[in-house]
């Protein structure tokens, strides 16, 4: 497997961690946007463009903003005087090592069926994946139109102030 | 090791990481972050099987990718939403505290 | 008539010479060896661009103030940038100790890098662009919806009321003119029908009768342009949407605990940042590297690329020395009440200009919709911001 | 009332017929009026009482006027019915009904004149009781209900007057109800006559059952009519009896038990408890006479299938019962010390006499006796009651005693009655009506036995009432109360009486048998030569003989020597144990005692111990069984099914308190349950695909 792959997975993980880990929830928000840009680069090494960008814009442009912004509403930013982890937190770290070891135990078993070789590149252009989504994901692209519009109005409704909504 | 199992233990790794955060965290937005890995981990396993699928011209597991990504957006957006609002009230985010919804 | 192959030559000389610098290297490294060129080329190239416009926007922003402008170093001021840099670069980089010392000295890196990261898709002329990719707008705008995050970080982690204030009022306006950017590129790319800046570029160096195809000449692609300047001027925080680093009562905005180095850095990114935006701008609507005439053609291609962008930066200038300051509220409802909508309605205009075919009616409907709309727009809009002349109180 | 008249063959129903049932409803509607009246009214009472009386008697001597003209023209027996269906089930009728022959006349006649007469003298008797008005009441409604028995032509409505009748002895024997002895002879007269009335009825419902009709004569359909006795005759009955004989039997019995006679006569003397002219005019001369009345009426049913001997079963059986029932009465009353209690024991005897008369020489004889006994009983009674009156409520004899010369009229009227009851030859209607009886004897074919007892009955009634006078009148007084005579009213009706007592003999003299011929319904002319017939001449003198020897025995006995007041009575002295037997009424009370009341107490025990264990037991122990199984249901319902369903209640609730533990409200509780469950599941896919 080539370098680039080992060092691209070691950013993404290496991100989730501290995301995970790091006591100052500022610094998890920045370290889930470096996380963020390892996948994106993984989707790139998949050949997937447009994911990939699509990734860097969504995640990166919006979702780790908003996460910044909800922090710093929140106060998050001050770390908490009782410790960062919840009460039952081990048991939280074993449920979750359990179920790695669920999925790695699927993904080694079924070593044997997964495809070796990586097949030529597909060439992906915009064109087709425009074509693909008029065309066989029209449906989907209109709920998720609408998905949009109801979120957009639901986070301001309900993260409205209070005032206007009490009167 | 095939590259494919190699991106799916990835992806497997980093689900479980998200997965670990949202358990034990307390402050609610890392919980949400924990969720946002997450679904990430799933993309990168989609867009794995896409890649090294028998098939890939026909581009239904990038679109579903791409879905999944708008999809993972607007929950964001409304989670944050709801966790702000949370704060108005309880004026905590701490999760522990928040157990209004006791049965 | 000049011969072709020499103007082809001066036109594709960077290239020439890339190759002729890369074939001493051994085969394999050549691959790394171009790319590393490039970037160094890039790299090289626009913070030059950046120390002429600094000096000009200074001299310009004189002139028109009916003030001279830097003229002590060197012939005219010219060397004032060098002056400059000097100075950045020895002055003591000062960080505060509340700060967060990482975040601190990772938000102008981020930015710096991010916003270099743009310049591999534009096209600067005849295949001179540094990636050839097919989504290369939508790569374009993913590394400019980066900027914001290190404009957060800088803001942030300098742990000071004014500069947190200041880079939530600055990422709030990139935000919401981030959409009407991203929308108003859209028109262009429906028309093109592709995401690659090469083709959008293609599609525009067309000539008939002499008058090249540029976007800028159809009715929704003016539209488009005006709302795309509109967007990019709040987009880099500039002259009218400066408000985050208002000096008057923001001090120095996000930057303001940045001294030395990080300082000019946060500086050099704003101006390769516009640079960028401005030349994303003529390769959209103002047709790239193209001529503006036919009989021009000789002319090298990147010699308009280059020529359109200076234009674009001295009309920031221009802005920023006649325009006053947006208040942040009007900023907002400005973005979402009037810009977002318009660009909305440019979009349907240009569709409606795709499908109605050639000849007169569709110039007539396009601008008709679009004049009405403005009007409309601007008029009830705006009603409540009643920006009437200014009334001063002195004091009894 | 739907009115059919339906007259007899001989004659139609004349006005008088219609208008008959007026005679019983008007005394009785008297009664009803006195009833309501307010206390003090007396004199409108009495007024209304003797009116309506004397309204019946008039409207009966109409009647008797047109059955004596129709008799006398037609010479037959005139008899005229109104019957008319007063219930109507969904075969059989009830019929109601009266009839007018001259039975029903003669009857009606007597009561109503005699009742007057009484009503007179008991207006002066009762004069100071304070109930006058419920005596006259009760009175009315008595001779009411007399007049209604006597016109019945239904034996429903001869029942139900029947009873009535019953019912107002019982009131005015108990009229007096604060004397504890009263009352217990007044239930005592109810409840024996009761005994005698339950075979009547259940010979009335025998006779309609066989005969189909209630009614006596209905134009040839009634019972006492030939068809209706052929069909009698064939029906065996039990004993040999034919179911004529049997019936009449079973009727003979209720008049036994209304008459005095020997087995149910024991009321009769304890009924003197009442005042005196309801002893007079109940046990004397008209309920007395009911009985015998009955067996006149039904007299063409016993008489039914008389053999050659001319005489049935039934008929000896009633001569037998009132031969022996004339001699017991007879015997007793020489023993008795109570001036009425002689009297009434002398009633008993002579029904028996008239029992016997009709047993052996038919309807006429026996009717003739009855309405001579009844003036001249009616008279001694009344005699009795201005004695009592006049000596201040005295009654025994033995302290009563030279009365002749304080109450001469009554002393007068008095001799004259006893003398009739005696049957002094030809001059008094006791001797013309005993002999029929005596004659009818000497001819009965069946046994000469009867014959001998009645001539000793009739020695031994003049030797009683010898005795009884001399007591009374004769001698000096033996009390230091000093009597007095009665007033007018009440020595008036004596007299009246008296004049009766001798003047009713003409009609039934040998030589001018009109009596008979009237009741009999065939001519009558009047010639000596009746005297001639063969025998009879023997048979008057020697009833002359008798009667003169008991008189004489009896003023032998007390007459000369006025008996002592408190020595023991002559006879006493001479045959103490007979004595004795006779005053003690031959134990017949105590023998009753002993034997049926005895019976019926223990029945009682053993009824009440039935009940209480039997019955009461069945109850209870039904009542635990109901109390067990409900306990059970109880026990199966709260036990089992609640206690079951709560349990289950329970286990849901503590369900629902560990499942609602898991809704901690926490968000990451949530999330681990649900990381757990993929593990599990994954967990469970692996090991499934293991194979």
């Amino acid at each position: 497997m080539s370098i680039v792959f080992y060092i691209v997975a070691a950013l993404a993980v290496g991100g989730a961690l501290a995301a995970v880990l790091l006591k100052n929830t500022v610094h998890c928000a920045l370290a889930l946007t470096i996380a963020f840009a390892g996948i994106a680069l993984l989707f790139l090494q998949l050949d997937a463009q447009f994911a990939g960008f699509a990734q860097i814009l969504v995640y990166i442009g919006a979702v780790a903003i908003l996460v910044v912004f909800a922090i710093l509403l929140t106060r998050g930013s001050e770390t908490p005087k009782d410790g960062v982890y919840g009460r039952k937190w081990p048991l939280g770290l074993v449920i979750a090592a359990a179920v790695f070891s669920d999925l790695a135990w699927a993904v080694l078993q079924s070593a044997r069926v997964l495809p070796h070789e990586a097949i030529s590149a597909p060439t992906v252009t915009v064109l087709q994946i425009g074509n693909a989504l008029i065309g066989r994901y029209v449906l989907p692209l209109e709920i998720i139109a609408l998905l949009l519009t109801a979120a957009l109005i639901g986070a301001v409704i309900v993260a409205m102030h209070e005032k206007e909504a009490g009167k | 090791m095939t590259p494919l199992m190699s991106y799916l233990l990835v992806a497997a790794l980093l689900f479980a990481i998200g997965l670990a955060g949202a358990l034990t965290r307390r402050n609610a937005i890392l919980v949400l972050i924990g969720i946002e890995l997450m679904l990430n981990a799933a993309n990168l396993n989609l867009i794995a099987f896409w890649r090294y699928g028998p098939h890939p011209e026909s581009l239904t597991g990038m679109m579903f990718a791409i879905f999944s990504i708008a999809v993972a957006a607007a929950e964001a957006a409304v989670g944050l939403g709801l966790v702000i609002s949370i704060h108005r009230h309880a004026r905590t985010t701490d999760l522990d505290a928040i157990n209004r919804m006791k049965g | 008539m000049i011969d072709k192959p020499i103007v082809d030559q001066l036109d594709q000389v960077f290239i020439l010479l890339e190759r002729w610098i890369v074939s001493f290297l051994p085969a394999g490294w050549q691959a790394v060896a171009s790319v590393v060129l490039n970037v160094v080329a890039i790299i090289a190239v626009f913070p030059a661009l950046f120390a002429i416009a600094v000096l000009l926007e200074r001299k310009g922003l004189g002139r028109m103030q009916n003030r001279l402008g830097p003229n002590r170093v060197g012939p005219f001021g010219l060397f004032q940038p060098i002056a400059d840099g000097l100075k950045s670069l020895t002055k003591e980089d000062i960080v505060p100790i509340s700060a967060d010392p990482v975040v601190h000295f990772l938000a102008p890196v981020f930015l710096v890098v991010v916003v270099f990261m743009g310049y591999a898709v534009l096209p600067m002329g005849r295949n001179m662009t540094l990636v050839k990719m097919d989504a290369g707008l939508l790569f374009y705008f993913a590394m400019g919806a980066s900027t914001e995050l290190s404009v957060f970080m800088a803001g942030w982690s300098s742990r000071n009321k004014y500069s947190l204030l200041g880079a939530m009022r600055a990422v709030a306006q990139m935000i919401s003119y981030e959409v009407p950017l991203l929308m108003s590129s859209v028109a262009v790319v429906m028309i093109t029908g592709s995401l690659s800046l090469e083709k959008i570029v293609a599609a525009q160096n067309q000539y008939s009768y002499g008058l090249p195809h540029w976007y800028i000449f159809t009715p929704w692609g003016f539209a488009g342009f005006a709302l795309f300047a509109v967007a990019a001027t709040a987009e880099t925080n500039r002259s009218p949407f400066d408000l985050p680093e208002g000096e008057s009562e923001l001090v120095a905005g996000y930057f303001t605990e940045y001294s030395g180095f990080k300082f000019a850095e946060f500086f050099l990114g704003e101006y390769v940042g516009m640079l960028s935006i401005s030349g994303l701008g003529a390769t959209l609507f103002l047709g790239g590297w193209s001529a503006p005439l036919a009989i021009l053609g000789w002319v090298p291609s990147w010699i308009w690329f280059f020529g359109k962008v200076m234009l674009s930066i001295c009309v920031f200038i221009w802005l920023r020395g006649t325009l006053p300051r947006l208040r942040q509220d009007q900023l907002m409802n400005f973005a979402w009440k009037f810009v977002l909508p318009l660009t909305l309605l440019n979009l349907m205009v240009a569709a409606m200009w795709r499908f109605l075919g050639e000849g007169w009616e569709r110039w007539v409907i396009c601008s008709a919709v679009l004049l009405i709309a403005y009007v409309a727009m601007g008029r009830i809009g705006m009603r409540h911001g009643h920006i009437g002349t200014r009334k001063y109180r002195y004091a009894e | 009332m739907q009115d059919a008249i339906s007259s007899t063959p001989q004659l139609a129903s004349s006005s008088i017929t219609q208008i008959l049932w007026l005679i019983p409803a008007v005394p009785i509607l008297a009664s009803g009026v006195i009833a309501l009246l307010k206390q003090p009214k007396r004199k409108s009472a009495a007024t209304l009482a003797i009116g309506s009386l004397s309204f019946s008697l008039l409207l009966s001597l109409v009647a008797f006027g047109h059955v004596l003209s129709s008799w006398s023209q037609h010479a037959s027996t005139a008899r005229e019915t109104a019957n008319f269906t007063w219930i109507q089930f969904a075969s059989t009728n009830v019929d109601l009904g009266w009839v007018l022959d001259p039975l029903s006349a003669v009857m009606l006649v007597m009561v109503a004149f005699v009742g007057l007469l009484i009503f007179i003298y008991s207006t002066g008797y009762m004069a100071h009781d304070e109930n006058f008005m419920r005596f006259f009441c009760f009175l009315s409604l008595f001779a009411g209900a007399m007049l209604g028995v006597v016109i019945a032509n239904s034996m429903l409505l001869l029942f139900m007057c029947w009873e009535i009748v019953g019912l107002t002895s019982y009131l005015l024997i108990g009229f007096w109800y604060q004397k504890p002895s009263a009352a217990a002879a007044a239930k005592k007269a109810f409840l024996t006559t009761r005994v005698g009335d339950v075979f009547f009825l259940l010979g009335i419902v025998w006779l309609f059952a066989q005969t189909g009709t209630l009614l006596f004569y209905n134009h040839g359909a009634g019972s006492m009519e030939s068809s209706a006795l052929g069909g009698l005759l064939i029906h065996p009955a039990a004993f040999g009896l034919t179911a004529a004989g049997a019936i009449g039997l079973m009727i003979f019995a209720g008049a036994a038990g209304k008459s005095g006679q020997l087995p149910l006569h024991v009321w009769l003397p304890d009924a003197m408890e009442g005042p005196t002219p309801v002893s007079a005019l109940i046990h004397a001369a008209t309920m007395v006479a009911a009985g015998v009345y009955l067996i006149a009426r039904v007299y063409p049913l016993m008489h039914a299938g008389a053999l050659l001997s001319g005489s049935t079963t039934s008929l000896t059986v009633v001569t037998w019962v009132g031969a022996s029932t004339a001699v017991f009465a007879a015997l007793i009353a020489v023993a008795q010390n109570d001036i009425k209690r002689i009297l009434a024991y002398s009633t008993i005897s002579q029904l028996g006499y008239m029992m016997a008369g009709l047993g052996m020489g038919g309807v006429a004889v026996g009717m003739f006796h009855l309405i001579t006994h009844a003036f001249f009983k009616a008279l001694l009674f009344m005699g009795a009651g201005s004695v009592i009156h006049g000596s201040h409520e005295e009654q025994d004899i033995r302290r009563m005693g030279g009365l002749r010369t304080a109450m001469p009229a009554t002393f007068l009227t008095y001799a004259i009655g006893m003398l009739a009851l005696c049957g002094f030859p030809l001059l008094f209607s006791g001797f013309w009506s005993k002999d029929g009886i005596l004659e009818a004897a000497q001819h009965w074919s069946v046994a000469r036995a009867p014959f001998y007892m009645l001539v000793f009955g009739a020695l031994l009634t003049a030797f009683y009432m010898t005795r009884q006078v001399a007591y009374i009148f004769f001698g000096h007084s033996r009390t230091e109360k000093h009597a007095h005579e009665s007033s007018r009213v009440m020595t008036v009706p004596l007299a009246i009486l008296a004049f009766f007592a001798i003047a009713l003999g003409i009609i039934g003299t040998p030589a001018w048998p009109w009596f008979r011929a009237f009741l009999d319904g065939h001519s009558v002319s009047f010639d000596l030569s009746g005297f001639s017939e063969p025998g009879l001449m023997m048979l008057m003198a020697t009833s002359s003989v008798v009667v003169l020897c008991g008189l004489a025995l009896g003023w032998w006995l007390y007459g000369r020597a006025a008996p002592a007041p408190e020595q023991p009575d002559v006879l006493e002295r001479a045959v103490p144990i007979p004595w004795s037997w006779m005053r003690d009424r031959f134990y017949i009370d105590e023998l009753y005692g002993a034997t049926v009341i005895a019976f019926y107490y223990w029945w009682a025990r053993v009824a009440d111990w039935l009940d209480r264990r039997i019955w009461g037991g069945a109850v209870t122990l039904v009542a635990w069984a109901f109390r067990q199984w409900a306990r059970f249901n109880r026990f199966f319902d709260t036990d089992w099914v609640d206690g079951s369903f709560d349990k289950g209640c329970e286990e849901l609730a503590t369900g629902g308190g560990l499942l609602s533990r898991v809704q901690s409200g926490r968000v990451q509780t949530y999330l681990r349950l649900l990381a757990l469950a993929v593990v599990v599941l994954v967990g469970l896919l692996i090991w499934s695909s293991r194979a």
